[in-house]
């Protein structure tokens, strides 16, 4: 059956607060309207607003409230309405959701989600396109996990449900209309583990996200030139599954990592320091980065020169093969 | 000292709102005077609100109909909150500012801000178009209430620096939530910054109803705990807004510091184009605000003192044409600005890493063609 | 419905607090009942208070020792603040939860956590040492008032699981101006979740007087904003602050939401150990709080009810010394743990890198030796 | 003369407000306590207490009015008391103080230093030893300063409140007590240039801020090792100076690059995909980084584990040379 990926959210949603009753969802509009993207559709009518309600308009007050809930022994999983709206929730995620376990030498256990719909390419007003993923990879005490396909979004939905470590779970908000046939429940691969999208030898594309699709899109393209790119969908960035990143280098000899965020400082960096770390006498070139450039999410119009597409990601291609 | 000593400063009985919010039109459109809230207008000035509302609303649905036909991305509309917006935008002077929301396109036609330069952010030319200096409107402001503390970190430097200016900042039910409006209401406070914080309680926070928001007896009442007072007008009354705009801008400008106003209204739009209200409200209740429409309520009102004539509607007619025309014009099928421009802006001066990007850019723009 | 029609709820007369601060203890430490803050406490319960509170002082003054012969790195002494914290506390039932700020030592004691082991955060051998879920008291929390929203969640939580628990959160004066507090009274009003926010009013956040903080006429005052009672106690009357917080308690206990306590009191000592108060305050001003100090006046109003003897001084001093004792064989040279236990807690399931950060930190650890 | 870096930080502040008195400093205890550190001792007797004053303790109030006040044309000189508590202000920092100018295009500006007093080595308790710099760095809009020296403390200070662009000025609380002979004032090189502070042939040290101390040890214990290592003080991380960063791997062909910061997702990862992207022919091992620990910033007694030292540096130099 073909599922969006809007509907695998859903439908994972639903499906983790009927197995467990302390599974409790909350944030700006999730309840009686269902959420600004639906993925929280009909989970107030069928669990009740104590399983699933709305919030004032306060991010830092939702993933506080969202930490002392699950003190108690809840599950909340929360929602940032959009990537541009979380950082006023980031000293409750930093300060305290990251290190709370850890400070308690283990002895407070912090189970939330924070469901952040992330990623450009909707034609969005400002602040509504944002990739903050590196903020939250580099803290210390998060999990960071980010679906490209309908059937991880679902799997990894319910695995960062379960997971007993605080998880910032990214959706690709440009394909949450992304179709896939699958039958759900489905499991995939766990947290931890990359899958190779797409075998190849010519060169590695590593994406995570929305840039799964664009760069399945640009290893279908680069055939025309003679290229057979690898795909490595990495899935979640932390933890991160080095072993099958340098196992793929280590086959094709190149790389280029994809996002939408800004490259300076961006998360490739972290992929390309760690690879080049580990593959360094298999590469037969450095490990190329592609991103957004180092400027503020443009305006809407301008959107499309300042994502990652198809022809910039084969150019990088082009250039790592010149090395 | 001991606690117990001293009296209140400042008393709390005095930073109250009225019990009830302040009208001066009543729903027939007759005027009633409220003590303390004096109406300085003339003639003109009741002319000039009402054509005011008259092109807020003109614009807007030209708007809307600009987002139907597919030239802008969204658009937040303003219908129902004419007069809020009016009434408080009107009650500036020249030198003063105002920080608005997402949804201020009255407030902007006031201070004489072209609404099709506005409009750049929702159609996504550019992320703005018009100069905040020059206009002294800032930019359209998405995340929630952070724009508070900008008019209030103005106003503190206005009066750092001896100037006779009034900072307006308007927000939303829901950012009254957010820790910005909080601070920025308790640092206008501290250093008596001459702000008014203007609330246009528009009952909804997109799906969200004020009751869901706060517990709180009105909004106004939010004023007390920063030691300022709050003011209270049914945001359908454009002189009850006028007023009780004037009397928090005249405090403010006398060195008496920052006030909360709260302007009762309703939006009778969809949050923006992109939101479908029927999930969260009923007919009813829309019906029941649909009667109090801010601007029959006016016309009625005028056409008993007989400043409304038809004259005088088909001159509005026409400038709302005027305006409409120039939106359509300025925004529709409006191209892309030129891609490299993106770099132009980021920084006075830039990091060298831009050449490079920039070069990158220009290749990818020369193999599309 | 139109704005002016509906009565005002919750009736804002009734979220104000009294005019003065509740005091039960006047400075000659004869008992007044107050209307409205009835006292059920028994001869035994009284005598309990008093214990604590000079437990609680001999606790901070040897925590201080402590500090100055470098055995801890720094600490934040509650001199002053014994009946706040004592009164605050002692009011809660066995079950409650206290989220405590890094100052709560006294209300720690009450809740019988062992000062020793919360002593391992100013340490620094660990982040914490005593267990949070066990102990029903939060991790000491340095960021300034966020613990008032894990209160509130841990409130909504109970309160949604239908379990009979209140939660108690301490802040500071100065905390009532993030973000954090505010966002936390409004949820904790809007789900009607059973907590009591206890704000120490100690007149500093480290430099900065009260006057620089906020314009509101009391603390008390912005409870009233969040459409929840404000109350106010004398801080340095522990009669008064149980009373108070007694009655936020039984609120809260019956399903009446929330509420804010105000506790008048001053913090005799520096902000923290690393800190020269003489650079910000006067002598004077210090002199006039140390006659309204909260042991001393307790002790008057014992001493008239015939409840202390040299007896029960004894007692209490014989318990402070073992107190003290266990505090010094706790901390003092207390090794460091071991290094590598430093990646066993950040994770339930730790990602594989930390095996090879921990064979580097291990390899590190040999070439020491 | 012998300063302390504490010390020139107070005289740029003081110098600065001097020669502007568009220039206001504010912050928590910044006035009459003159701050936690001293920094901004001394400046509100000096010029009244409109130039420099306390606020009310709300980090994103600092910043939001800062805003505001560089829209009327003052130079906000704010102060963030301590690492771990700017991350309330981070909403402001990030979707208004890095963007406005761009999203004004250009018509508004925003001259306003952050102060940030970073890092450990203090043994100062939880949330007081942090390193946010790689948030920032990946923060378009911002630049991201950290002198490692007194002279750079107070001529990077001078620039960045020169600077019309938003400047986030990191401050090596373990370094304020560091003495150097330098007379103020003093103008060192400016942003966007990096200073080989000694140079070597065996291997390049990148560090910044306080590491550079820690690096400028290492390289003088390794001579023992007969390692000659050049260290390159990066000064500033955006802008970035790639050009001296490359021609020093170019001619050791080593490179470590040192932070205080957890590795994973830090800024040496972006340090070591830029070096490496450029100078991949000259590598004779892929760059290296050393760091903190992925965990949170440990307890005080603990932290000598934690942070990069001599030992953790020649360590990577070693294994560096192994390759
Ligand atoms: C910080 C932040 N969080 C969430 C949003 C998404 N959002 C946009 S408008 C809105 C509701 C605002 O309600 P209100 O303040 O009442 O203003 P109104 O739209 O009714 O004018 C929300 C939640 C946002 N823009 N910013
Ligand atoms: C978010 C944050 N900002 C700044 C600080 C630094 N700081 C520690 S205590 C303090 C003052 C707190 O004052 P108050 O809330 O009145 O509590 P008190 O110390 O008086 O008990 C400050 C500014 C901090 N810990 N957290
Ligand atoms: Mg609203
Ligand atoms: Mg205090």
């Amino acid at each position: 059956m073909a599922i969006t990926l809007a509907q695998a959210l859903n439908t994972a949603l639903h499906d983790a607060m009927e197995s467990d009753d302390r599974v409790v969802v909350f944030g700006e509009d999730v309840g009686t309207l269902g959420g600004v993207f639906r993925i929280t559709d009909k989970l107030q009518s069928r669990f009740g607003d104590q399983r699933c309600f709305d919030t004032p308009l306060a991010e830092s007050g939702i993933v506080g409230t969202a930490i002392g809930m699950a003190m108690y022994g809840y599950k909340p999983v929360v929602e940032m309405q959009f990537d541009g709206f979380t950082y006023p929730a980031f000293e409750q995620l930093v300060s305290h959701l990251a290190k709370m376990r850890n400070r308690s030498r283990g002895t407070v256990t912090l189970q939330v989600v924070v469901r952040i719909p992330y990623g450009g390419g909707i034609g969005a007003v400002e602040h509504h396109s944002e990739s903050p993923e590196a903020y939250f990879a580099h803290t210390a005490g998060l999990k960071v996990v980010s679906p490209g396909t309908p059937s991880d979004a679902y799997s990894l939905l319910r695995e960062a449900i379960d997971c007993p470590d605080p998880v910032i779970f990214f959706e690709p908000k440009r394909r949450y209309w992304l179709k896939e046939d699958a039958q759900l429940p489905v499991r995939t691969e766990p947290f931890g583990r990359a899958v190779v999208r797409r075998e190849g030898t010519t060169a590695t594309l590593f994406a995570y996200g929305p840039m799964v699709r664009t760069c399945m899109d640009a290893a279908a393209a680069a055939e025309e030139e003679g290229w057979d790119l690898e795909v490595v969908d990495l899935r979640t960035l932390n933890p991160f599954d080095t072993a099958t990143a340098v196992a793929s280098v280590v086959k094709t000899g190149r790389a280029v990592v994809v996002h939408e965020a800004c490259v300076f400082g961006g998360f490739g960096a972290e992929v390309a320091a760690r690879i080049t770390e580990r593959a360094f006498y298999s590469l037969e070139a450095p490990v190329l980065r592609v991103g957004g450039f180092d400027i503020p999410y443009p305006a809407a119009k301008l959107e499309e020169f300042f994502l990652p597409d198809v022809d910039r990601i084969l150019d990088a291609v082009d250039r790592s093969l010149g090395f | 000292m001991s606690p117990a000593a001293a009296p209140l400063e400042p008393d709390p009985m005095t930073l109250l709102p009225p019990e009830r919010p302040v009208q001066l039109l009543d729903d027939e459109g007759a005027l009633h005077e409220v003590d303390g809230f004096p109406l300085d207008l003339k003639d003109s000035d009741f002319r000039d609100l009402y054509r005011y509302m008259v092109l807020a609303r003109r614009v807007d649905s030209e708007a809307i109909n600009l987002q139907r036909q597919g030239q802008l991305g969204v658009y937040a509309s303003l219908l129902g909150q004419e007069a809020a917006q009016v009434g408080g935008a009107y009650a500036l002077a020249e030198q003063d500012w105002v920080f608005p929301s997402y949804r201020e396109m009255g407030a902007a036609l006031v201070r004489g801000v072209d609404p099709g330069s506005v409009l750049h952010l929702f159609r996504g030319t550019w992320l703005s178009n018009h100069d905040p200096i020059a206009t002294r409107f800032g930019l359209l402001s998405i995340p929630i209430g952070t724009q508070a503390l900008h008019a209030t970190g103005y106003a503190m430097a206005a009066k750092f620096d001896g100037k006779d200016l009034v900072v307006m900042s308007y927000f939303g039910d829901g950012a009254t939530s957010e820790g910005d409006p909080h601070e920025a209401m308790n640092f206008a406070a501290v250093y008596d910054a001459p702000v008014v914080f203007f609330v246009q309680n528009n009952q909804y926070a997109i799906s969200v109803p004020l009751s869901k928001q706060t517990k709180a007896p009105t909004i106004a009442h939010k004023a007390v705990g920063y030691g300022m007072p709050g003011f209270r007008a049914d945001g359908n009354d454009v002189l009850a807004t006028y007023a009780v705009s004037r009397r928090a801008i005249d405090r403010a400008r006398a060195g008496q510091g920052p006030s909360l106003i709260e302007a009762v209204t309703y939006r009778m739009e969809a949050h923006t184009t992109a939101d479908d209200p029927t999930r969260y409200r009923t007919a009813s209740e829309l019906a029941e605000w649909k009667v109090r429409d801010p601007i029959a309520r006016f016309e009625t009102f005028l056409e008993r003192e007989g400043l409304l004539d038809d004259a005088f509607r088909a001159e509005i007619d026409e400038e709302a044409r005027g305006y409409a025309t120039r939106m359509r014009a300025e925004v529709y099928d409006a191209p892309h600005g030129d891609p490299l421009e993106l770099f132009e802006h980021v920084y006075v001066e830039p990091p060298e890493r831009f050449d490079e990007q920039r070069a990158l850019l220009r290749a990818e723009l020369e193999r599309r063609e």
